[in-house]
């Protein structure tokens, strides 16, 4: 029976020494940007509503305010990620290759359970340690499918999902309107009032709000489909007088290029 | 271990390495930031009024600056249940003092006697960085900053709480003019000038800093008295 | 004390019309003691490119080195100069690679693409990239200059307007951080070239 | 009494020869100056009356009260000082606070005057100290039903189906003697109470007083409580009746 | 400014407040729990809803809980945490309700002087280091207004329209907001059920430590109001469109 | 041993699984938790692994899933391999095999019950630690420790179909109500030679019993 537990090839720890060597020593090891993240998906009479706000954050700075959480997997499916920013963007975009290499290989889209697999197998080898929780909605020819991934890799299947910091939030609001056989306006309007529920409830999550309306053979992706959080004009403006500013003018640096002193033309 | 699921639970269940007293930590932050800006013969107080836990917000409005008397206004921030008895206690105490002396008491004494009941608890701070701030015996503004043990300063502008980093080098480079070749040293704010740059303050940190945010109380103390406005600020 | 405060930093930069800056202090020290007041942390990538680090000193010279290995081989490959995004990619995924051992830096990459737009970009430690179309910071100082940078910045601003926005957000950003400071150095990239100017700042 | 003077009356720890305790004799008498104050247990409650006297008409109606509650079913009227009173009421407070506290139910009769009596007592035991110048009645329903008990000056506490304290007290009883407690309803005994209290009363003396009567029982929710103002005026229409109709005996066995 | 005083010998001084039976105990750990109190304001008052649980860990062990008081004529305490401190709590306000009764004088406790009271208990607890492990909501109507207010062991307190304590805070907060905020005046009491039943139904099928049994309080001009137990109607229909939990 | 790691997501759970003449009867809570928050309420913790096995699954919910693909996917192999279905026997092997060698990463208790030609309906439990144990009956997960004695009183051998459907329900049920970390519908399904016929309780519809 094959090992369970084989780590991929693809990471590099040769400053995990090191680095473990400094917090040792006292030097915290800094926290990578999180998506405080509200997430939903919903199933409807004819597919699948994916839906995201927009804040980054790192503690309790907004890192990003307009950032996509939405993350294209395969023409036919897409996919939601709370948790570490990099972790969901890099673990998506993986899964996302592998997923075109299988349909060319097959010669056909590849399925939603194929992608979850993948997924749930991937984060379960990094047992947690890859920190994207996810939700995985797409169209195949067994109709449309919703997920939720956890970063330690189980995964439920359900006809509404939530998952982040705004994930209760969310669910709130499913969990009190929710009913069979929604129409598309219907399924679309909900989406947006559960992560509206997480940006306004939910300090993690925050902006505005994006949808993905996936459907037997269109994918619908609006950014901002919500803006509910459009900054107010500033009171004046800030600019400086020319001069205001003490400065030496000195030449700009050599580039990397004039400094290796390489001709390669 | 970044899942960004966290849940703010402590009332019900309690922390399981919780043994002894000596382990639970009363001090709780509840975010939310405060500015004053002191001009000529005016100063402003700002306070965002959200009051946070976590993640979650408590209450949309809950002021943090507060009328000590027609010429004071004390700003707070970091913990509202301290902040909120301190301001108790400055109450009543210049209630008493225009019991005894049958005149207000003074922006002044007020702020000497904030340092001493900020210090008379050294051993077990009040956790909040009080500003106190409105017109002196001669008319003019003036704005005392605080750090939890009671160490006091006038100072010309200062922003406290989450936001604090995000405004003070803002209030620097507007009211004090820094870094700046030509400015003008003995330039004085109006009024207008200085509530327009409190604005922007707090517009520009709601964007960035999730704790403060909800709606803007914003009070100018001259000779007159005090003025509260109140604007709104962003919800998320 | 997070290793990320060990030697101080402040890097901003800053989109304007169809220019860029990017601008960092010039301290390093050892926690609190200050031992160089030169020290660089933007480099030159192209001429139309740069790229600033903030974090642990060791780490901003190792991958300033990196990069411009993997910038010269690019060019070897393609026999083309790369572009502020493709470069962008390439960051994140050197840093991404060490997702559980990562080099203690925080990048910010500047750029004028083929079409002489600005192009922006900063990442987390571990190459989260984030592309928004105002400004990007990051170091100690990061923020002070996010409270700078929201009330200060303003679309369209040309190359002189650009300078004294950024270097005035920098300058006082640093003055409230004691990691950071002790001058800065700013680079306007505009597609006639880049103005290099040194700041002077409070030396304490 | 015409024991004054004979050198045994200056301390409360200082018997006489035979074998009195002057101090509390004179407490006793501090009593017997104060306005009538009675309690009437009966079957389904117990009411308490007290002849407020108004030493000048610029007192506000009402206030002053001399009947005080000591837990919320437990009443207090007393005849004597009033500052001894409140004193009084303060500790008998205390100790239902403290039972309560402990038992977390509320204190019953019989350990309240217990206690209290103990303690009246105790303040004719010390030399520092002056005895009480106070009759203390006590009412109350607990568990048992109606209770009413009474707290000398001297520490002596007795339970009572009706007792009486105060300048009219021997006038009182004789009337409370008549009554048939047993068979008597609160709503009735209020009435009879107020009778009483103006029989007492002696015109000649205090022109003005203030009916105070307040009553535990059902009607009240078991909670000691001052009389509503309607059953307050029906009572003092009532007694004032029948001292009319006594006056008018009396005028017809003049004739 | 102390009052001049001399000793009294031991059997006339004032008896002790509460004796204690034993070491003094603190809540550091809480034990037997509850979770979360919604309420908020509606057009004739305030509306409020607990569960009947007291848990223990994930034991579901007292079932016929009830985390409500009535404080006074109009004022309505609901309580979460730790039910051994809401006891205590119970029994400081029926001490508080006795002396003011005691006073005779006209006078009765308004909901913002309990409110008052209640949080500095809690404020006051929390500086000892010794907190009493709850989360309060104290509601009523206070001189014709309707008031309602939240305390907990850190002393944070705060006024809203509707509040929310444990996993109310995340769970219902969010509709509450939605159906309520800026238009409490005008929601009549049916619609004031069912956005309370809503709230308690989300938190039924979310939160593990709730349970199917409640009651109701209301706070209006007429008095306080606090129902039976009840069970809420719940929906489980979609077990039926789950089978497994992937392919 | 194993623990749930920080934010795993935790089957808090009751299973169970009970065999009669002719087949199995299992059972199973529909609650997934992370700490007090009900991640999902409807869960289907019966895993279908073989035709006629199934498992019941308590512990991490990634351990268990990831254990039970495995499983899944050496019972198809054996299957093609031997052209004959596997027996229940064989398929609690497997689960103990993977629970035994990783004990110290897995956090997983599962029921193994099913029908096969050889032996008909049998039950095998696989707790913690990765021993096996055939059983009558078996309970499992946080919920089980309330029914223990319910559970011990109530079972006899040689009860009918319906009988063990009752049992499961009225047993799922009690520990529901008491615990916690248990909750949602029952689901129920009954595995036999002619098929696998599932049913689910809803949570209203929970056998009476006393809540006071």
């Amino acid at each position: 029976m094959a090992p369970l537990l084989e780590p991929n090839a693809g990471f590099k720890f040769d400053n995990a020494k090191r680095n473990q060597l400094l917090s040792d020593k006292g030097y915290m090891v800094p926290t990578a940007t999180k998506t405080g993240t509200t997430i939903v998906g919903l199933i409807y009479k004819d597919g699948v509503v994916l839906g995201a706000d927009t804040r980054a954050t790192n503690g309790s700075i907004v890192a990003d305010k307009n950032c996509r959480k939405i993350h294209y997997l395969a023409p036919n499916m897409y996919c939601c990620g709370a948790g570490t920013a990099a972790d969901t963007d890099f673990t998506t975009s993986m899964i996302s290759s592998q997923l075109a290499l299988h349909s060319l290989n097959t010669g056909r889209d590849a399925r939603v359970v194929t992608a979850m697999t993948m997924l749930k197998q991937y984060l379960f080898r990094y047992q947690g340690h890859i920190g994207a929780a996810l939700v995985l909605g797409g169209y195949d020819v067994m109709g449309p499918h919703l997920f939720t991934i956890y970063p330690h890799g189980s995964t439920d299947k359900l006809p509404y999902v939530t998952m982040g910091s705004g994930s209760l939030a969310a669910m709130s609001v499913f969990e009190s309107s929710w009913r069979p056989e929604l129409s598309r306006e219907e399924a679309v309007e909900m989406v947006k009032d559960a992560i509206e529920a997480g940006i306004f409830n939910d300090l993690g999550s925050g902006s505005n709000v994006d949808v993905c309306i996936i459907t037997k053979d269109n994918v619908e992706y609006i950014r901002g489909y919500s803006q509910p959080n459009e900054r107010v004009p500033k009171e004046q403006s800030y600019r400086f007088a020319p001069g205001t500013t003490e400065f030496i003018a000195t030449a700009p640096a050599a580039t990397a290029n004039d400094a290796a002193a390489m001709d390669v033309s | 271990m970044e899942f960004g699921l966290q849940l703010n639970e402590r009332p019900m269940e309690a922390p399981r390495e919780a043994h002894g007293h000596n382990h639970w930590n009363p001090y709780v932050d509840t975010g939310g930031t405060s500015l004053a800006i002191a001009g000529e013969d005016f100063v402003l107080v700002a306070s965002d009024t959200r009051q946070s836990d976590g993640y979650n917000i408590n209450t949309r409005y809950d002021s943090k600056a507060f009328e000590l008397s027609n010429k004071t206004v004390l700003a707070l921030s970091i913990c509202s249940a301290d902040g909120k008895r301190l301001y108790e206690i400055l109450e009543q105490r210049a209630q008493l003092y225009f019991h005894k002396h049958d005149k207000p008491i003074g922006t002044e004494a007020l702020a000497q006697l904030l340092s001493n009941t900020l210090y008379s608890r050294r051993m077990f701070p009040y956790y909040v960085f009080p500003i106190l701030a409105g017109v002196k015996a001669d008319g003019k503004g003036v704005a005392y900053s605080y750090d939890a043990l009671g160490n006091m300063k006038d100072v010309t502008h200062i922003a406290y709480g989450s936001a604090a980093a995000l405004v003070q080098p803002f209030l620097d480079s507007q009211v004090g003019f820094a870094n700046q070749r030509n400015a003008d040293p003995n330039r004085q704010l109006t009024r207008d000038q200085a509530m327009r740059i409190a604005i922007d303050a707090f517009t520009g940190s709601t964007e960035r800093d999730i704790y403060t945010g909800d709606w803007l109380e914003i009070f100018v103390v001259d000779a007159t008295g005090v003025h509260k406005e109140v604007r709104e600020l962003k919800h998320d | 004390m997070s290793i990320m405060q060990y030697n101080g930093s402040a890097v901003v930069a800053m989109t304007g019309k169809n220019c860029v800056a990017i601008a960092a202090d010039k301290r390093l020290g050892q926690r609190a003691l200050t031992v160089d007041m030169g020290f660089d942390k933007v480099f030159p990538m192209t001429n139309r490119l740069y790229v600033g680090l903030a974090g642990l000193a060791t780490d901003v010279k190792t991958l300033h080195d990196r990069f411009r290995m993997h910038v010269n081989l690019y060019k070897h490959r393609e026999e083309r100069t790369i572009a502020p995004k493709t470069f962008a990619h390439m960051v994140s995924h050197m840093l991404y690679e060490r997702r559980f051992g990562p080099y203690f830096v925080e990048p910010v990459i500047a750029g004028l693409d083929d079409n002489q737009q600005p192009f922006i970009c900063n990442m987390d430690l571990i190459g989260c990239p984030n592309f928004p179309n105002d400004f990007v910071v990051c170091g100690t100082a990061d923020e002070n200059l996010f409270g700078m940078c929201e009330s200060l910045w303003e679309p369209d601003l040309g190359p002189e307007e650009l300078f004294e926005t950024i270097s005035q957000a920098l300058l006082n950003a640093v003055d409230r951080d004691a990691m950071s400071g002790w001058g800065a150095i700013v680079h306007i990239l505009t597609p006639d070239g880049v103005i290099t100017r040194e700041l002077k700042g409070r030396m304490d | 009494m015409t024991s004054i003077g004979t050198g045994y009356d200056l301390s409360v720890s200082t018997y006489s020869p035979d074998g009195r305790v002057f101090q509390v004799e004179y407490a006793q008498k501090a009593v017997d100056n104060s306005g009538t104050a009675i309690g009437l247990r009966v079957k389904d409650g117990v009411v308490l009356a007290v002849e407020k006297i108004k030493h000048s008409r610029l007192l506000v109606p009402n206030s002053n009260k001399r009947i005080m509650t000591a837990d919320k079913n437990i009443g207090i009227a007393t005849a004597g000082w009033m500052s001894d009173t409140r004193h009084l009421v303060k500790r008998a407070r205390d100790e239902a606070h403290s039972y309560n506290s402990v038992y977390k139910s509320s204190i019953p009769a019989k350990i309240i005057a217990e206690r209290m009596g103990m303690y009246v007592q105790a303040y004719t035991l010390y030399s520092a100290v002056r005895p009480f110048g106070v009759s203390t009645i006590l009412a109350s329903i607990d568990k048992d039903g109606p209770q009413l008990y009474m707290i000398e000056p001297s520490g002596q506490y007795v339970g009572y189906r009706g007792c009486a304290a105060g300048k009219g007290k021997q006038v009182a009883k004789t009337e409370i003697e008549k009554l048939n407690l047993e068979e008597l309803t609160v709503r009735e005994a209020v009435k009879e109470a107020a009778r009483i209290i103006y029989a007492a009363h002696d015109d000649a003396k205090d022109k003005l007083f203030e009916l105070e009567l307040s009553w535990v029982c059902e009607e009240s929710n078991r909670l000691h409580a001052h009389v509503p103002q309607s059953v307050l005026d029906e009572a003092i229409e009532y007694a004032e009746r029948a001292l009319d109709d006594d006056d008018d005996e009396m005028e017809e066995d003049d004739e | 400014m102390d009052p001049i005083t001399f000793e009294l010998p031991h059997t006339l001084k004032a008896p002790k407040a509460a004796p204690s039976l034993g070491p003094t105990s603190r809540t550091m750990q809480p034990m037997i729990t509850g979770t979360s109190v919604v309420a908020f304001k509606y057009k004739d008052g305030i509306m409020m809803a607990a569960d009947c649980l007291g848990s223990y860990g994930s034991l579901a062990r007292f079932r016929n809980e009830n985390r409500f008081m009535q404080v006074g004529a109009t004022t309505l305490l609901g309580a979460s945490g730790d039910m051994s401190d809401f006891q205590f709590m119970k029994h400081k306000l029926e001490d508080l309700l006795t002396s003011e009764y005691d006073m005779d004088d006209g006078q009765s406790l308004g909901t913002k002087s309990v409110y008052k009271y209640v949080s500095n208990i809690m404020y006051g607890r929390r500086n000892k280091f010794d907190p009493l492990w709850n989360a309060y909501v104290v509601g009523g109507i206070d001189n014709g207004e309707a008031f309602l207010g939240y305390a907990n062991l850190f002393g944070t307190t705060y006024q809203s329209d509707c509040i929310a304590t444990g996993f109310g805070a995340h769970l219902a907060i969010p509709i509450l907001r939605r159906r309520v905020e800026g238009r409490a005046d005008e929601i009549s009491e049916e619609e004031a059920v069912r956005i309370l039943d809503d709230c308690m139904r989300v938190l039924l099928y979310r939160d593990c430590r709730a349970f199917n049994k409640q009651r109701r309080a209301k706070v209006t001009a007429q008095g306080v109001e606090i129902s039976e137990p009840y069970a809420l109607e719940t929906d489980w229909s979609i077990a039926d469109r789950v089978v497994g939990y992937g392919a | 041993m194993a623990a749930l790691k920080p934010g795993e997501v935790d089957l808090g759970t009751t299973i169970m699984a009970v065999s009669f003449d002719g087949g199995v009867v299992i059972g199973a809570d529909s609650r997934t938790s992370t700490g007090t928050y009900v991640a999902n309420r409807v869960t289907d913790k019966l895993t279908k692994v073989d035709e006629r096995i199934y498992c019941c699954r308590s512990g991490s919910a990634a351990d268990t899933q990831a254990v039970a693909d495995i499983v899944k996917y050496h019972l198809d192999l054996y299957s093609a391999e031997h052209g004959e279905m596997p027996t229940v026997k064989v398929a609690s092997s497997l689960f103990q095999e993977l629970c035994y060698h990783n004990k110290n990463n897995l956090m997983a208790s599962i029921i193994v019950a099913g029908w096969d030609k050889q032996n008909g309906g049998s039950v095998y439990e696989v707790p913690l630690g990765g021993s096996l144990h055939k059983r009558d009956f078996s309970i499992a997960g946080s919920g089980s420790s309330y029914i223990y004695g319910y559970c011990d009183k109530v079972f006899r051998p040689n009860m009918s179909k319906e009988e063990c459907i009752e049992f499961v329900k009225n047993s799922v049920g009690l520990a529901i109500t008491r615990d916690g970390s248990s909750g949602g519908v029952i689901r129920i399904a009954v595995i036999t030679e002619d098929g696998v016929e599932r049913q689910v309780v809803y949570g209203n519809q929970l056998p009476l019993q006393y809540t006071g």
